[in-house]
């Protein structure tokens, strides 16, 4: 049954989005937020719609996830101790 | 428990990504994090779109796999206008959150930080 | 229906050379600002050959496929003559740019300023609601992006803030979209405001909340104005001219297309569906705006914040004029938008001549300022009573007319001549302030401040317009006029224009 | 909001926003189709996937189309059968629905849609424009083995991007995923070798070429048929490599507009410059 699976992979998108919201490190957070695309790119195809999942997957969690790890390479010292 | 999962499942997921990253935007300080907020309510919405368009029988929208879009002249394929609007959202997701990141940049070269707070004292 | 699918070049041309200035750049930078200054002025006379010619009202058709079926741009009254205003102010700013804007990346200025003005026009002239929200994103991504530019770094935390605050709104007014969508099957405007009332009333209430509280981002509405202030003043000047000149016309239109036309009944005075009345719930939230922005405009004491705040305040005027519902409240919304955008634009441009002159931005450095300038001064003045409404500049005529609206509705509405009085009494307090600072005497001598040309032609032109509309308020009036029944007699003017056999069954 | 704000109390706040938020949105979703009850045969993509927007129009301008209480008849147009790789010269030849949509009956969207993306770049690029200067971190050198690999990776990922975009109007993909796949690829050739530099001034006129050429497809439709980006090729039969008319030309524009534009931006992003203010 594809909906019991669909509902598993809601479950762990929801607790890496809770990750994203309480981690300490910046970069677990960005990572978190790579794999909530990646697995919204996952339901896309549960819902029929390779086309978006196709898009989500190399646009939303590869490219701009990418681009994130690159532009946190630049601010390296922001990172740490911002967050208190 | 199919039916109730069927209607509310893909809801209750989109709804709940929009709620975590609204959370992440008002509550945190560093600008990479709001930047994250943004993009997580954007993957909420993007799911949303596409869950409004899609029924438990439906099939993919697209001849090269079946003749059968429609049977009886009833259409049974998913409903492919929000998934083309979708497309488009994610790709404009791509693009504020580029620009969202130069201007973070930009920011930690001239103020030294990515702190909100920070950034507010230095101006006063 | 009318067609007249040639105005798609209102669109097609600024895209075709924003695409190809970068080409331009690698022979010069200096003539990627002619482009603009090009491009824009085709603009401009093209719809102002559509103003004058009357080819109006008509349906762009876009790939042939006709509403409500593909897309399509509506050129009617409203859309004709604020695209002209846009392009025309656009223009105008373009002029000052040439001299302005120098350092950095003069190219990608001139394609993202480009698009900007093309992007506003985009809003007022689309007739689909999803198409609205792409134009909507390509005004607030240059507007993010113009406005981080600028040697200054206070100019990046506005952009930032404005960022965030509109990219939630948008996808506030892209859940609200699909909402509706998911009731009627459409996207066509027409469409989904003649059939309105067949959805259900809870979810239409709920979508009505998350369109307003989207669109309300750009036209500056109390909760969601929190970036204005920032923005305004961390930008160039040429910038914030051109926010508060081109984007609160677009964000103003957008809000009131929605929530006018789209949700609204038609009727003596526009209400909408769904268990809320959004008109009153917008109604407080302009008197909301324009208390703040006034008592906050009051406390400044750097001349650029202070624009920035009284922009906000002007911003809930004109939303107040709209929301009483009438044509003629209408009629006075978009008069005082017009005057509002074409002072405040002038007010900018002047303070960044004085501002690169090294006058500087706080109030005590205008004093004298009529010894050193007196056509600066000159144009201030003019500019500042405008805002404040004196008897004989634009701005009279727009408060008066929405005075004399709020009393022709009656009622509770009556509150509005209470808030025009307040606005216009902090506003004289203000300005005037600042006006007597710049006619009071100094004991030392400074040196005459010299206007070069380019920022000096749009700075007398939009000084004369003002005055102009002041002696003859026709001029912009009776095209106020004109729009403004498009707004409240939605079938007539808006629907059966678009799709004529929606009611022939 | 006050520095001092303790961080309790924006929580708190934060928690009460979303909350409204959250139970406004279930509040909307109860009276809202869903699941079995989602039909697509009362929305306008029932035309879109029948590919009969002409007899819809035709009804339309009958005055047909609207029955009483302005309720439209989309579920009656009438369905003709579409047979995979026979039936020919459908009004949108694109076997992919979705990108029937995207590009034809939709495109004036997609069109905004590459200006945001272009928009956005040019963003990037305005503000971490500057002169280039060498980083000051030390960075660790790849080997030979990533070097010569991504170079051999590239050709391969450049092909399939290529791939995904010609072949849009028949598989799913099309010019956006086909352009970040290119973009990937080059992606990873900055990885392989520290200072690569792409040729910035070939990027510039590659992406402003595919601008125009996306826009001048629409200016030939507004000549040719007098509408906007309208199709002005034959259909073809659906299901074929050469069919869907226009389709193919502007999917091939996209890919490799928004291809060197994103490799443009992560050029800008990996580069360290100083500006400087004349």
């Amino acid at each position: 049954m594809i909906i019991y699976v669909a509902t598993i992979v809601v479950i762990v998108i929801i607790i890496t989005s809770l990750i994203a919201v309480f981690s300490k490190k910046l970069l677990s957070s960005i990572i978190s937020m790579g794999l909530v695309s990646l697995g919204v790119s996952g339901l896309f195809f549960f819902l029929q719609a390779p086309d978006v999942a196709i898009t989500e997957a190399a646009i939303g969690a590869g490219l701009s996830t990418a681009i994130f790890v690159i532009a946190l390479k630049k601010v390296k010292k922001g990172e740490t101790k911002d967050e208190e | 428990m199919q039916v109730f999962l069927q209607n509310w499942i893909y809801l209750i997921a989109s709804v709940s990504l929009i709620g975590v990253g609204l959370y992440i935007v008002l509550t945190k300080e560093n600008i990479f994090r709001i930047i994250v907020g943004l993009n997580i309510i954007e993957s909420g919405t993007n799911l949303f779109m596409i869950a409004i368009a899609w029924h438990p029988k439906a099939v993919m929208p697209i001849y090269t796999a079946t003749d059968h879009l429609a049977i009886n002249g009833k259409v049974i394929a998913a409903d492919p206008l929000p998934q083309s609007l979708v497309l488009t959202a994610i790709v404009i997701g791509l693009g504020t959150t580029a620009l969202a990141l130069a201007i973070g940049v930009k920011i930690f070269e001239k103020y030294g930080t990515l702190d909100v707070r920070k950034i507010k004292e230095a101006e006063k | 229906m009318n067609i007249f699918n040639n105005a798609a070049l209102l669109i097609g041309i600024p895209l075709l050379f924003a695409f190809s200035i970068p080409l331009f750049g690698f022979i010069s930078k200096q003539l990627t600002k002619w482009v603009t200054i090009f491009v824009v002025g085709f603009n401009a006379t093209f719809s102002l050959y559509i103003l004058l010619a009357h080819k109006f009202p008509s349906v762009v058709v876009m790939g042939n496929w006709v509403p409500p079926f593909g897309e399509n741009l509506y050129v009617g009254p409203v859309a004709v003559f604020l695209v002209t205003v846009v392009s025309l102010i656009g223009l105008l700013i373009a002029i000052y740019n040439l001299w302005a804007i120098k350092g950095g990346d003069v190219t990608r200025f001139s394609v993202l300023f480009l698009m900007y003005i093309a992007g506003a026009s985009g809003i007022i002239l689309t007739g689909d609601i999803f198409n609205l929200f792409i134009f909507m994103e390509i005004t607030e991504i240059t507007s993010y992006a113009l406005a981080a530019y600028g040697p200054e770094r206070r100019a990046l935390g506005g952009a930032f803030k404005f960022l965030v605050v509109s990219s939630i709104g948008s996808t506030l007014y892209l859940l609200g979209v699909m909402l509706i969508y998911t009731q009627l099957g459409t996207l066509n405007i027409a469409e989904i405001a003649a059939r309105i009332g067949q959805t259900t009333p809870g979810l239409l209430t709920f979508a009505g909340v998350l369109l307003v509280s989207g669109l309300a981002v750009e036209a500056e509405l109390f909760p969601f104005n929190g970036w204005v202030p920032d923005t305004y003043t961390g930008a160039v000047n040429g910038v914030s001219a051109a926010l508060s000149g081109i984007g609160a016309i677009a964000g103003v239109y957008a809000l009131f297309r929605i929530v006018m036309t789209v949700l609204g009944k038609d009727g003596m005075y526009v209400l909408t569906y769904g268990k809320l009345d959004l008109m009153a719930v917008i109604a407080i939230l302009a008197t909301a705006t324009v208390v703040i922005g006034e008592l906050s405009a009051l406390t400044q004491k750097n001349v650029k914040k202070m624009l920035a705040y009284s922009s906000m305040a002007q911003m809930g005027l004109v939303a107040a004029g709209f929301s009483i519902g009438s044509t003629l409240g209408v009629y006075g919304g978009i008069f005082q938008l017009i005057n509002h955008s074409i002072a405040k634009s002038m007010l900018f441009l002047i303070v960044g001549v004085l501002v690169a002159a090294g006058v500087g931005e706080r109030i005590e450095n205008f004093k004298g300022l009529w010894k050193r300038s007196p056509f600066l001064s000159l144009a201030f003045t003019i500019g500042a009573f405008s805002m404040l409404g004196f008897p004989l500049f634009a701005g009279f005529w727009s408060k008066f007319a929405i005075v004399g609206a709020s009393i022709q509705r009656g009622g509770w509405y009556d509150f509005i001549i209470g808030l025009v009085l307040f606005a216009s009494v902090a506003e004289a307090f203000y300005y005037l302030r600042i006006v007597t600072y710049i006619f009071s005497p100094t004991e030392m001598e400074k040196p005459k401040i010299k206007v070069n040309l380019s920022p000096a032609i749009p700075i007398f032109i939009l000084a004369v317009a003002i005055v102009a509309i002041g002696v003859y308020p026709n001029l912009i009036g009776n095209f106020s006029m004109q729009s403004a029944g498009e707004f409240t007699h939605k079938m007539k003017d808006y629907v059966l224009n678009v799709i004529p056999t929606i009611t022939a069954h | 909001m006050k520095n001092d704000t303790p961080k309790v109390f924006k929580s708190i706040f934060a928690l009460f926003v979303v909350a409204i938020f959250m139970i406004g949105l279930f509040y909307a979703f109860v009276s809202m189709p869903k699941g079995w009850g989602v039909n697509v045969n009362n929305r306008v993509s029932r035309l879109y996937i029948l590919k009969n927007v002409r007899t819809a129009t035709k009804w339309l301008n009958s005055g047909k189309f609207f029955a009483k209480g302005m309720k439209p008849l989309r579920a009656e147009v009438p369905y003709k059968p579409i047979k995979f790789k026979k039936t020919a010269n459908l009004e949108d030849g694109a076997a992919n629905v979705v990108t029937s949509i995207v590009v034809d009956y939709r495109g004036f969207d997609t069109l905004g849609e590459v200006t945001v993306l272009f928009l956005a770049a040019s963003g990037v690029m305005m503000l971490l424009f500057g002169k280039r200067v060498k980083p000051k971190r030390k960075k660790t050198e790849p080997s030979l083995i990533m070097y010569v690999g991504t170079r051999i990776a590239f050709a391969v990922i450049f092909l399939f991007g290529i791939y995904i975009f010609v072949h849009g109007h028949l598989t799913p993909g099309g010019g956006f995923p086909g352009g970040a796949v290119i973009a990937s690829g080059i992606l990873g050739l900055f990885l392989g070798r520290n200072g690569y530099s792409p040729n910035h001034a070939g990027l510039k006129v590659f992406e402003s070429l595919s601008g125009i050429a996306f826009v001048i497809i629409g200016l030939i439709g507004l000549f040719s048929v007098k509408s906007f980006l309208a199709n002005f090729l034959p259909t073809g039969i659906i299901g074929n490599l050469y069919s869907a008319g226009f389709i193919s030309l502007i999917y091939i524009a996209i890919g490799m507009k928004v291809g060197s534009e994103l490799a443009a931006v992560v050029d800008s992003m990996i580069g360290d410059t100083k500006e400087e203010w004349s």
